[in-house]
């Protein structure tokens, strides 16, 4: 079996399926098709695919094998970047001048096929490494008469010496990582968020996120209105619009009715 | 054959069967007391000889040229005869994870953890640490501004996948070239 | 040479290059498949072949047969070249590296490479094949489930560090938390 059958049977497996207007089937052959130029990357819908992608997580039981859908990972971090991309322009996790040079869209595609080439080849390393555990090389300890000209050791490590290279060697080799707790983020509350966001829009009808982003008090809490947008949107309570990729995003409410109860309910995924 | 190439072949092949690693080219040549393009050539004549494509017969052994240098490998065909005998013993498997990550590596060294993890998208930490311990990656060296250690693959990992150098890893998918602008460090992928 | 000749000469010569030890007649005629006294011949044949007797040239390693076995050897007259290579390639002191894996197999031993690299959190066998090379440590048995070698220090050790026994090594301070209890079995370290 090829690298690209074996690949692809195992998407299938997993299921993603997209049903766009030009295209419905496997994700995984949509990819297929992008790879081989049989469709324009440029007429896939973006929000369109990021939809299905959400339904399909939403229906992902426990028991799924994550490790079958690593690649769907790649999907959610790389949507995940391209929101907190537009919620901070200079954002940290996606270098803004490649947010730039490529369309969200494109982002998504190329990182898809980035981590699938890799995936793929990862299939020739494990070939490669099989077979050559199979060779056998001639691994033969040295005579002890060729080290009779060896220079004789010179051996300057007193016992303390020892004692203290052993504890240096023990200290235990963490990789280095740079520390979070340091960090001492205050909880913000998604509810509370929301009360304001919607209060805002109730009022306005329409406001863009700059507006509603606008006097808040740290990343945090700009975060937290955010994803009570999303939140809201999930109810149906708000619509958005952006003409450009990090263009200007305008949220508008449009739910007909709305209760204080639904914004007691809101955001209870996010609650510990 | 000269005299004086069979006085060279056979003095690398002294070398040779002592080697309990692949020798590179200069330390055979150091060992030899033969300068390097002299030693190249012989150990080409060597490997041409015992494949039976000079004027001997097929030998049941090769000579292969991996992870950076020389060494002397019982012939592909005749590791079954071996290997029932010697009994070995199957290595620990590396997991799928493990594998990608050093794909990663191999591909974009020098790499930081943390560029593996982008495009893995998962935290690599674990896996670093397994591939550090089993010899197939090392640390090259941190990164001035940000302290962050770059990672490369060991003439270890070129033994294991029975190639020389990098370069003869497979070109990996000729799309990744589109995306590349927007992704530094995929120039070493263009160069294959 | 008929081909079938040089069919067991060929798997003769897959076994002798991964001996480490002289290989009895028998142990070969089971190895390859054929009866004993064809093996006796092959050998002959082989080494006749090795010494320029036969067609081709004068290698530079040999057959011998020495105590009830036979082995490849470096001919005799080129053990200059590799005893001149190996004295100018040890380094006259011990690097970092190679002391901390020192100092890692004095206090945890009896202990597997793997064990040791685990803690190092690097591959350690070039520096285990340093160490053995230089008599500081030894191997005492092999695991009889996994086959891994366990590793200890030697006299030689002692002897350097101006001490009797391991026993008398200094107790190593425990600022390891959590490496603490890769240290039971080490008396001195428990009692601290």
């Amino acid at each position: 079996m090829s690298t690209d059958e074996r690949a692809s049977g195992e998407i299938d497996e997993g299921g993603f399926r997209v049903s766009l207007s030009n295209f419905d089937g496997p994700f995984d052959l949509l990819l297929n098709l992008i790879t081989k130029r049989e469709l324009d990357i440029t007429e896939v819908s973006l929000s369109a695919v990021t939809d299905e992608f959400i339904a399909y997580l939403a229906d992902l039981g426990p028991d799924e094998n994550l490790d079958e859908a690593s690649e769907f990972l790649v999907v959610a971090a790389t949507l995940l970047d391209m929101k907190v991309a537009g919620l901070l322009p200079q954002g940290e996790l996606v270098d803004a001048e490649a947010v730039a040079l490529l369309e969200a869209r494109d982002l998504l595609f190329a990182r898809l096929l980035q981590y699938r080439a890799f995936k793929e080849v990862s299939v020739w390393f494990a070939d490669r490494i099989t077979r050559e555990d199979a060779r056998h090389t001639r691994d033969v300890p040295l005579d002890e008469r060729y080290r009779a000209r060896t220079p004789e050791l010179q051996w300057t490590v007193s016992l303390d010496d020892f004692a203290a290279i052993a504890t240096l060697a023990f200290a235990p080799r963490e990789i280095p990582t740079v520390g979070l707790d340091h960090l001492h983020a205050p909880q913000v509350s998604i509810r509370e968020q929301a009360a304001i966001v919607v209060s805002a829009l109730r009022t306005s009808g329409s406001v863009t996120f700059r507006e509603l982003a606008a006097g808040a008090d740290g990343p945090g809490v700009i975060v937290a209105r955010f994803i009570s947008i999303l939140e809201l949107y999930r109810h149906a309570a708000v619509s958005f619009e952006q003409l450009e990729p990090l263009g200007e995003l305008t949220v508008r409410w449009v739910a007909d009715t709305w209760s204080d109860e639904n914004l007691a309910t809101l955001g209870a995924d996010y609650d510990t | 054959m000269t005299p004086d190439d069979r006085r060279i072949a056979m003095r690398l092949e002294a070398m040779l069967i002592v080697a309990d690693e692949p020798m590179s080219v200069v330390n055979l040549a150091t060992a030899v007391g033969t300068p390097v393009p002299a030693v190249r050539v012989a150990l080409q004549a060597l490997r041409a000889d015992y494949d039976g494509e000079a004027d001997g017969p097929r030998r049941g052994f090769e000579l292969r040229e991996v992870g950076g240098g020389w060494r002397v490998y019982v012939r592909e065909e005749l590791d079954g005869v071996v290997t029932e005998f010697v009994g070995s013993q199957a290595p620990a498997r590396l997991s799928q994870a493990a594998l990608e990550t050093l794909a990663v590596i191999a591909y974009k060294q020098p790499v930081t953890r943390s560029q593996v993890a982008q495009i893995r998208a998962v935290n690599v930490d674990s896996v670093v640490r397994t591939l550090l311990g089993r010899g197939l990656i090392t640390e090259m060296h941190s990164d001035p501004e940000t302290g962050a250690m770059h990672y490369g693959t060991t003439s270890l990992l070129l033994q294991k996948l029975g190639i020389d150098s990098v370069d003869e890893l497979p070109p990996i998918s000729p799309l990744l070239d589109d995306g590349a602008d927007g992704f530094e460090g995929i120039d070493g992928v263009d160069a294959l």
